[in-house]
Formats: structure tokens, C-alpha cells, sequence
């Protein structure tokens, strides 16, 4: 297996998809001539062709929408939002269209389609660039959800998600596009709705999604320093959501903390908590834990936006928390 | 214009074919004027939107549809249903919310769909809709077909953004040949309460499509004929260019915007009156028995055969049984996935 | 007090608001002429003239955006949502306006606006027109949600509402505009963040907000006949939500159960089982539950429908199960 | 067009206030370069968008805003806090992200609000300010002032369904008088990557207002002249009537998109080159020099009266503290409430 960025393993995963299958073409604003913002797409109009590549104007309604309909013809376009903060204008298609339309013709069509583009925040870019959307699209049946951390991941799940015949959100983690890891040469696919042990522990379970994974695995070491055997649970995937490994492993560790750089209220973590105390009731010994982005618009200034995410410091005191170590 | 070229062509078309589509649009007529029947009686639930006046609309435009085309309208598609070929008891069945129903009686009167016929479906998001008939053109072309797909919206439509949007989207894609779509503007006046004039500074809804470099024209929506001219011509140049046209279909909502609609409120008795005069099923019959193409008594058997399909429709929508409850938690979903949040 | 239906109620308070304050002012489709869609706005046009009853084009994205402008220089426009399914369309100006612009002003401007109109679904709209949004929007600081059930929570909430400098969600139960209830006349209003205990009882805490409520009320009579006492919270306000309220019933009834009209995941509900669970994990006897609305899109089908809500019965029966009485 | 009325106009225009607009456009020339050394530097953080290239038509347009106007435009925006007096201290250490920022470091430089000079902000979301902007200028009439809004979004903005829905409804307001809103669309050739002639089938951006009733013009956004001329005429008009207006500013963007931007992709060498020909400040000194307002001794003076200006910005911005940690929390909610979320 060869070392790749995140960036690479995803495009690695469209570029094979598309040689593969003639009907998966690509969407998005400079996609093409100007090679993706965030160069995920870069090359590939010259590789695909402008009927493949399509370059489109600032319309993330109009060339959402568009691609439901290709979609609903048997295409499988992939969509690039060049960042999820524009999603809010294509809201109304993707849940209105993409993730009813099958159930309102009656199982008629389906719409095998993705959505992509950087998901989180970190880099300054405040208010109106700062978004997590994990539990807003989460929320609608019809959509799939996923939120890849690992190179690997990343290219498995986008080949999935190519070949689903529903709308998947994919979430990527903007802010680890250079972040290496070893991915599969070729065929290479990950499930939907099976989460990922990133590391076995006994002593309390982290679960996170994204870039808090690499947080929570951080955090694991420190606790490791003091003894304490911290599982982390990648969830990959947020709908379907897969409750069997989270239970599983709160049944042995008996305690959990789930990690999230999204608003607290209404967020993923309210699910798992909710989730897990409705299902390893008699096995908790101690409150399932949040640890949540502030709850508050991101400002722009450095030393504010890092006390907005969760911090290696937070988990490490709220997993000693919740096994009554206070500090 | 329209009426100009209306007379030109007349001569051109085929008696027998307008017969036809006279039998067509009496039971559309028919079939709307049953549905708001049953919804009185609590038959139909839901929104319900009749096609009462716009008739010849969709009568000349669909009736040039090539096995290989598209349709896509918004919720106002019983009209397009039947005459793509739907059967009407399977639609009814759909308004009643029946098992037997187009789409199961999943969606309702407001998401008809017939994907083997072609129809795309009805959509209830006012424009909401105009982005995927844009997305199915390119797809058409993408994949080699020389078919087209005609885009229904309505006046209210064009002030949206999602419009906007899929305008500019078909005239950027149509100068590669790669956009065969027809946006067929049901103007009839209002969305809703809110007329035309209320709704835009600039009326001229065909024009608004300058913006997008899209070529447009009006078409007088209550003749039939001038409908079938706008289409016949407009459909095989589309379909030869690959580029997006427009066409704005002058017409008139006769009927309330819903089943329920408090329509004295925005429009006056006269207006009504004025444009029932037009309606195009009363235009259509004298110009047919003006034509010797048929006489009083056919007329007649016409609309009692319509009848009759159409009481048997309620009666097979009425008897039919209600979806199974496993049919909850059906195609919500396509593939392997079974449904994925059941528990 | 006089008995007024939920329609009445919400027209007085913005009648009696419009006409103390010159800076209120209605934006939406058809509220004027037409009187509106749900006759919320019947009259007003003729009683305020078109200035301050504006009669709008299907442009939701825009109006609403209009009115976050109109906000922004200290006007008070309250927004009609035909119905809330609309909304995805003005989601953008939503929350990326109206939630942040005063926090990336630097606290420079206010919005003191309302969105209001039906939410929820009952009357076989099917997929499209079937969604209760309170997680949805809830997510986002910077907004206010609320979801009032009484005629006299909709009037003292839509008066304390139009007087917020800030911008709420108002979610109506458009399916009670007819049900009748007491309203104080004139000057009522209701704080945000303060759940009401619609019914006291101490064996099992039924936690609810809007047409819900009117079904947890019935199930606790249903349960009282059988000797077992609910009480009921109407949580009233999504965002700020009282907890505290929560919490001290559960202290008492060491028992939960959450009941929703929307779905289940990432729903109201994930965040009630989450802080309950947090906050009186000692005091909890048995899991908190969650009744939800089915996992899918909104079916037309009479018979279908109904099952897609939470019912009498469930409530019943999963209050049963937290009592450990099964059934 | 522009070019004729330019030579006209300029016989009206007073030197002196050239020279004093000049002076203002080198300091938004210098204030964008040292924003560029700084954010090169890791002192500025997020995105960085510069003005250079474009100084001549908020120069030319803002400085006509009346007392009573409002200002509102997208993310491109030191030029416009600064033209409306910011203090550059302010706009850089907003920059830097520091608590003496124009908005407390919460915003940065997408986002300089003043509203105390009428800039009600900038924004970040493509189109997603336009209809803000309609909605000041309602609010303005409905106040009863006869100010006006001058609304700045780029050619790239005009595809977005917000810009459509806000512009439709700017024409049917400013009907009743009601809408006192100038659109200017800075139309600088590019939307990041995009030219306009791949965002749009029709990049006449001016024309497409008439599809909403909205009378428009273009005017050179290269020179100053032209963009006085238009906007002291335009203004007074929009100011009497109470009715949208459009002006279509062509001009280019010298500058990357943002501080980050391969630049070399989407546009030639030649095509920039020959816009640097036309780069507004540099025909405005050889206006001034012919006009004999200026020797090159002067032109000399204010450059390094902007360059020392600009430098004790950034020293500002630099030695300037962060925000406290308790701003994190405030501003979220405005009135009584403190934060509600904080635990
Ligand atoms: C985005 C959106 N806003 C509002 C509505 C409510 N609504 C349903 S139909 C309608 C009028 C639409 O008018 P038009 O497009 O002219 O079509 P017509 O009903 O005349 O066929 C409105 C406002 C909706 N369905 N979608
Ligand atoms: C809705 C939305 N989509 C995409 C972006 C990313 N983006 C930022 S600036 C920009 C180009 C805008 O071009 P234009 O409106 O012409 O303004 P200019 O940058 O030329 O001043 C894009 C696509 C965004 N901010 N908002
Ligand atoms: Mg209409
Ligand atoms: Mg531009």
C-alpha cells in the first residue's frame, strides 16, 4: 500500500470511478479550468473532457438541482461544493428533491448522487465559512451521511459512494486534504453505517467523527500516559449511523464521551448520547459526555476560533470526568 | 403573432387530429371536475390543483412528444399524466392515496409520475423542479439521445432563484448543444392570489428568458392550433440544436388555485367571465364543428364517453385498497439498503 | 379571559404589536390581498395599508433577506413562511444572515425579526409539505426557536417574539389554527427559555412541545385511569431550551419519555435524552425514550400517514415500558 | 458610451477633488499590498480579497454617498470601509484579527461593518447580501429619509438565485417609489476562476435588470470620471424616484481572487498586461498630470503620505492585542439575554 494524502485518495477514487463507468461525470465551481479550489479535481478536465468536468457558474441550486435530474436519468454525478457553507442555498434540493424524490414517485427513480466538498473549520475563515453540517443533513431519511478521516477511508467511502444508488452527503475533512496515510492501490470500497475501531481500549470510549478522530486519538495517548485505555470509535459514517459498535464497546468500557466540533445542541453527539443511554443503560457508570464546538457563530480572530473546537485538553479532562478522575 | 400564424397553419393540420385532442382535453376536463367532487366529499386529501382552462396547453404540447422525451411539471400535472397516456383509474387511485394508485399512493395529486411514458413527475416546491428539467436535457444529450424534455412551470416559477439559476445553466450549457430543453411558461395569470402584475415589474415572462441567452416566443395557450404550431416547430429545432427555448403559453387558470381558494378575493367576476369566453374547449368545439369535423351528436358522445371513463375511474379509485403499511417504509431508499432508520 | 382559537390568538398579538409599534410590518405570499393562505393575516391589509403589508412573489430567499435588511436598520418585520416546507429555500439568508450578521458586525447590528408560519404536517401534504424543523433550525446560535401549542403561549410568545431584538424561529402548530383556548387580552407575553408544566404528575415526565403536547395529555389521562401520574412539559422554546425545568421533573419522576412529530435522528429528542442522561443520571430509573415520527419521507396515503406520527398509544405504551410495566 | 460622456463631463469636474480621490485610491492600493506582505507573512489569516485594479468606482461612487445613504457589498470590501473614512488602523487590525479591529476581530476581512458611516457590511455568501440590501432601501423610504442604497456585487453574484429574487422584488418596489436601491455590478471579468463569458450565455449584465423592470447603464469602471459622472447623476435620480437602478461597472480585478490563486490558469499574461495599461490610477495621473492639477513631485508626495500612513496601520494592527477571550461570547444574541448557550 502506498502513502497518500487525503487529497489524493479522494481524487484516486473519482478518477478510477470515472474511467471505469462512462456515467460518472463531475460538477462544481471552477472544478475544472481552474483545477478545484482546493485542487481535488485538478487534471481531470483535461483527462474527462468538458461533457465530464463541467465547470458551473455560481448556481449551487441550479447545478444541484440539475444533477438530481441527471441523477434521476441513470448519470451519476458527483457534485463539488466547494465548501459546504454554500450548501445552505442548495438546501431546498438536496432535501426536498434528492432525498424524497424517490419515495414520492413511488420508488420510480433513484438518484445516485454525490455531494462533496471540505466540511469543518479551522482556518480562520469565520462566521459565514464555518460549518459543520454532519447532524442538518443527518437528519433527513433518504440521504446518506458520511464524514471519512483516514486517506483510506476517504477513497473507499467515495467509491461507495459512486457506485450507491442514493444521495450521499460526503463531508470531508477540509482541513486534512494534505494529511497522508496508507490507501489500497485499485478497488477499494468501505461500507456505509459501519463505524471504525480507530483504537481498542477498555477504560472509557471516545467517539468522533472526522477531525476529531485525530483529536480524540491524541487525547487516547495522553490518558494512555496515566493508564487509562481509552477506546476511540470512528463513526464514518452519521446516517445510517452504526449504534451496534458504539453499544458495544460503552458494554465494556462502561463509559463514553463523544467529540464533536459542531454546536452542542441538536448535534450528533445529542444522538449518541441518546442512543447510548437508551441501549447500554445498565452498563453506564457515569454520564455519556459532550465535548462541543462553542456555541457561538466562529469568530475570525486566532486566539477566539481555537477555544471553538474541542481541544486534546478538553477530552483528556472529560474522559478523567466521566471515570471520576477529577483534576 | 400567435393568432397570425394560427390561421396559416390551421389549414395544415389534420382535422382527426384535433378531434383527438378535443377527446383528450374533455377528459382532463372531466377528470379534474370529478377530483374536486371527491375532495368535497373528503375522498381526496391534501392539496388538489386543477388544470380547468389551461387544456390546450398541454393537449399541443405533449401530444408532439417523441417516445424518447422528457416531461416534468410541477403540481398542477394531472393534465400531463393523462395525456402522456396514464390511465386515469390509476391516477384517481393516486388522488384517492390507494395502493393502486400511479405512485402508489405515495404522493398524491401533486407527484404523478410515469417515468415509462416518460413523465419525470410532479413537483410541489414552486420551481423547485426547473433545475432537474435542466439536469435531465443534459443527461439526454450525455447519453446520445436526441430527445428532449419539456419543462413545465408556471408564472409564479420565474420569480424564483432556483429558476434563475437553471436558466442560466440551459443557455450556458445549449451553446455547447448540450441542453435540448423546452421551458414551457404556463402563464395563467396568477400564483395563487398573486396576479402576474403583483408578482413582477416586467410581465413579459418570455423576454425575462434574454437574460439567459435563450430564444423565446408567446403562444396563445387557448388555441390548440396555435399551440400544436409553436410545438411542432419548436420541438424539432431544439432537438436538432440542442439549445434551450422557451415559450410562454398565454392561458388562464378557470378554475380556483386549490380545492380551496377564496378566488373572489383577487380576481373580479368580469375577469372570469371574459376568459371563459376563451376557454379553450369551447374554442376548440366551434372550430371543429366549423370545420365539419364532427357535429353536435359527437360532440356529445365525446363528453359522455368521457364520462364514463371517468366514473369508472372514481369507482376503481374508490374500491381500490389502501396501501399496505410495509409500503411506510418502501423506497425510501434504492438498492440493496433495506430501509436503513426502521426499527 | 376570553376563548380564542390559535389563529385568533396570533393575529391579535400582531394586530395589537402593529398597532403600537410603527416599525412592525408583514412580508409573505398572499398575505394582503389574499388575506392569507391560513387567514393568519385576513384584514390587516386593509387595518395597515400595502407599506406595511406587503404582498410578496414566490421568492422566499429574497423577501426573507429584504426583511433581515429591514431588521438591520431597526424595523421590525415579522415574515410569513406560507408553510415551513418553504423555507429551505431561505435557509441561506437564515442562517447565514440573520443568525450572524450581529456577531461578524462585531455587535454593530440587530435583527429583531420574526419568521413565522405553520409547521408540521397531518393533513396528507405528503413528502414535500411534511416537516416539523425545530432541530434544524435549533442548531444554529444566534437564532431563537419557538414552537408554542395554547392560544395563549401564541399570542404572549408572538408579542414577546415581534419585541425581541433578536431573530426567531416561530413555529406554529398549523394543524390546531382552529382549537380554542383562554388568551389574556392585550399586553401577554411569554418568555423565551421557560418550559411550562402543562400537566404535574410524579411517576413518568412526558416531555413535548407543540401538537405533541395535546397528545401527551391525553395519554397521561389515559395513564392516570390506570393509577400511573405523567407530567407533562411543554418545552415551548427549541433554542434556548430549559433544561432546568427538564431536569427538576425528572428528579422527581426518575423517568422519561420524549415524544416528537419529527424524526428521530438528530431530532429534538437526541438533545432531551442527552441532558437528561447528563443532568440527573442518579435520579433516572430507566432509560429515557424517545416516540418520534417513522423514518421517512411523508407518505399521501391516509392510512400511511397516521402511521408516521407518534400515536396515543405509543406514548402509552413506551410510558409503560420506562414504568417497567410491560403491556 | 462611457467614453463619450467621459470627455464632457471632465471640464465639470474639479481637479481638486481628483486629487483628493486620487489620494484615496493609493491608499487602498497600498492598504491592499500590505495586506497581501502580511497575510504572505502569517499575520492574516482566512481569506484575503484584494481591491487593486477596481479603486476608480467605489472611489467614484462612494464618495457621493450622502449622509443619510447606506453602503452594502460582498466580501471585496477594505476599499469601501476605507473610501466611507474608516481609519485604515481599524480595517488592518481587523485584518490582523485584533480587538482594536473595525468589528472587534470577530470578522475579518470579509466582513468590515461601519455602520455609523453607512457601511452595513460585507459579506461573504455570493449573492447572499443583495437582498439585504433591497431591504435597507425599503426600510430607508418606509422611514420616511430619502437616503439612498448603494448595493456593490460582483458578475458572479448575478447568476446566484438570491441576486434574482432580491432584483425582482427591488423592481416592484421601487414601483411604489419604495425602493431607493442602486445595483452596481462590479463586473471585473471574473468570478474566481470564471469569466463572465463562462457564468453566463449573456454577460450584457447590465441588460438583464430589464427582466425585472429595472432600468440600468455601463460606465467605465477604469476611469474615475465616468464613474463621478454616472453615479452623481444616477443617484439623484434613484434619490427623486424612490426606483431600482442598475449601473454595470466594467472593470478588472489586477489582483489573485484571494491571497491564494493560480491565477495563471484562467487568464493570459497578454489579457493582464493590457488591463494594467487601463489600471485606473495610473490613467488618473496622467489625467491629473494633463490636467496640470498635479506635478510628478506631488503624485510622489501622496504615495509616500499613503505608504507611511499604511505602514503605522499595520504596526497598529500588529501590537494590537487579541480580543479577550470573553468576546467569544458576546454578540451572539443582542438585548437582555446574555449568552444562552454558555455553560
Ligand atoms: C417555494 C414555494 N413557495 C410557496 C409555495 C406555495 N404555492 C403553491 S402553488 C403557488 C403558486 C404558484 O404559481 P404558478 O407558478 O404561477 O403556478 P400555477 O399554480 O398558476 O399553476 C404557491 C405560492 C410553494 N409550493 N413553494
Ligand atoms: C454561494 C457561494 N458560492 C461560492 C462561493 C465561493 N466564492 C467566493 S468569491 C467567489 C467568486 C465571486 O465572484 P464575483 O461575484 O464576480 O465577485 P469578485 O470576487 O469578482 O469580486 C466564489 C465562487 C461563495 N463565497 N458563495
Ligand atoms: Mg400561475
Ligand atoms: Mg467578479
Amino acid at each position: 500500500m502506498a502513502e497518500k494524502t487525503y487529497r489524493e485518495a479522494l481524487k484516486e477514487a473519482m478518477t478510477e470511478e470515472m474511467e471505469r463507468d462512462e456515467s460518472v461525470l463531475l460538477l462544481g465551481e471552477d472544478i475544472g479550468v481552474y483545477g478545484g479550489t482546493h485542487l481535488i479535481t485538478d487534471g481531470l478536465l483535461d483527462m474527462f473532457g468538458k461533457k465530464r468536468v463541467i465547470d458551473t457558474p455560481i448556481s449551487e441550486a441550479g447545478f444541484t438541482g440539475a444533477a438530481i435530474g441527471m441523477a434521476m436519468m441513470g448519470l451519476r454525478p458527483v457534485v463539488e461544493m466547494m465548501t459546504w457553507n454554500f450548501s445552505f442555498i442548495a438546501a431546498d434540493q438536496i432535501i426536498q428533491n434528492a432525498a424524497k424524490v424517490r419515495y414520492f414517485s413511488g420508488g420510480q427513480v433513484q438518484v445516485p448522487l454525490v455531494i462533496r466538498g471540505p466540511n469543518g473549520g479551522g482556518v480562520q475563515l469565520s462566521a459565514q465559512h464555518t460549518h459543520s453540517l454532519e447532524s442538518f443533513y443527518g437528519h433527513f431519511p433518504g440521504l446518506k451521511v458520511v464524514a471519512p478521516v483516514t486517506p483510506a477511508d476517504v477513497k473507499g467511502m467515495m467509491i461507495s459512494s459512486i457506485r450507491d444508488p442514493n444521495p450521499v452527503i460526503f463531508l470531508e475533512a477540509g482541513a486534512l486534504y494534505g494529511t497522508r496515510g496508507e490507501v489500497p492501490e485499485g478497488e477499494h470500497t468501505v461500507p456505509f453505517g459501519k463505524a471504525r475501531v480507530a483504537r481498542e481500549g477498555s477504560d472509557v470510549t471516545l467517539v468522533a467523527y472526522g477531525r476529531q478522530v485525530l483529536l480524540c486519538e491524541r487525547a487516547a495517548e495522553r490518558l494512555a500516559e496515566d493508564g487509562i485505555e481509552a477506546e476511540v470509535i470512528d463513526l464514518r459514517s452519521i446516517r445510517p449511523l452504526d449504534e451496534e459498535t458504539v453499544i458495544e464497546s460503552v458494554r465494556k468500557t462502561h463509559r463514553a464521551v463523544s467529540v464533536q466540533e459542531q454546536w452542542r445542541y441538536y448535534g450528533v453527539s445529542s444522538e449518541i448520547a441518546a442512543i447510548i443511554q437508551e441501549k447500554a443503560f445498565d452498563y453506564l457508570d457515569a454520564p455519556v459526555e459532550r465535548v462541543s464546538g462553542a456555541e457561538v457563530p466562529a469568530p475570525y480572530a486566532r486566539n477566539l476560533e481555537l477555544m471553538c473546537f474541542p481541544s486534546e485538553e478538553q477530552v483528556v479532562e472529560v474522559a478523567r470526568r466521566v471515570l471520576y478522575q477529577e483534576v | 403573432m400567435a393568432d397570425e400564424k394560427q390561421t396559416e397553419v390551421s389549414a395544415a393540420v389534420d382535422p382527426e387530429r384535433l378531434v383527438r385532442l378535443y377527446r383528450e382535453m374533455v377528459l382532463v376536463r372531466e377528470f379534474e371536475e370529478a377530483s374536486q367532487r371527491s375532495f368535497r366529499q373528503g375522498k381526496i386529501g391534501g392539496y388538489l390543483h386543477v388544470y380547468t382552462g389551461q387544456e390546450a396547453v398541454a393537449a399541443g404540447f405533449l401530444s408532439q412528444k417523441k417516445e424518447e422525451d422528457k416531461v416534468i411539471t410541477a403540481y398542477r400535472d394531472h393534465a400531463h399524466a393523462l395525456m402522456l397516456g396514464a390511465d386515469p383509474k390509476e391516477a384517481m387511485a393516486e388522488l384517492f392515496g390507494k395502493r393502486t394508485g400511479m405512485v402508489k399512493g405515495k404522493g398524491g395529486s401533486m407527484h404523478l409520475f410515469d417515468v415509462d411514458r416518460g413523465l419525470m413527475g410532479g413537483y410541489g416546491i414552486v420551481g423547485g423542479h426547473v433545475p432537474l428539467g435542466v439536469g435531465i436535457a443534459y443527461a439526454l444529450r450525455y447519453r446520445g439521445s436526441d430527445g428532449i424534455c419539456q419543462l413545465y412551470l408556471g408564472d409564479g416559477a420565474v420569480q424564483t432563484g432556483a429558476f434563475h439559476e437553471a436558466a442560466n445553466l440551459a443557455g450556458l450549457w445549449g451553446r455547447d448543444g448540450m441542453c435540448p430543453v423546452v421551458f414551457i411558461v404556463e402563464n395563467n395569470q396568477y400564483a395563487m392570489g398573486t396576479s402576474v402584475e403583483r408578482s413582477t415589474a416586467n410581465p413579459d415572462f418570455a423576454g425575462k428568458f434574454e437574460a439567459y441567452g435563450i430564444e423565446s416566443e408567446k403562444v396563445d395557450g387557448m388555441s390548440l392550433e396555435a399551440v400544436l404550431e409553436a410545438g411542432g416547430r419548436v420541438f424539432e429545432e431544439v432537438r436538432e440544436s440542442g439549445k434551450a427555448y422557451a415559450i410562454e403559453a398565454i392561458t388562464y387558470r378557470i378554475a380556483p388555485h386549490g380545492a380551496a381558494d377564496f378566488f373572489e378575493k383577487y380576481r373580479t367576476k368580469e375577469e372570469v367571465r371574459e376568459w371563459r369566453q376563451k376557454d379553450p374547449i369551447g374554442l376548440l368545439e366551434q372550430r371543429l364543428l366549423d370545420l365539419d369535423a364532427v357535429d353536435e351528436e359527437k360532440l356529445q358522445e365525446i363528453k359522455d364517453e368521457a364520462k364514463r371513463t371517468i366514473e369508472e375511474a372514481v369507482r376503481f379509485a374508490d374500491e381500490s385498497e389502501e396501501p399496505p403499511p410495509e409500503e411506510l417504509y418502501t423506497d425510501v431508499y434504492a438498492g440493496e439498503d433495506e430501509y436503513l432508520g426502521k426499527e
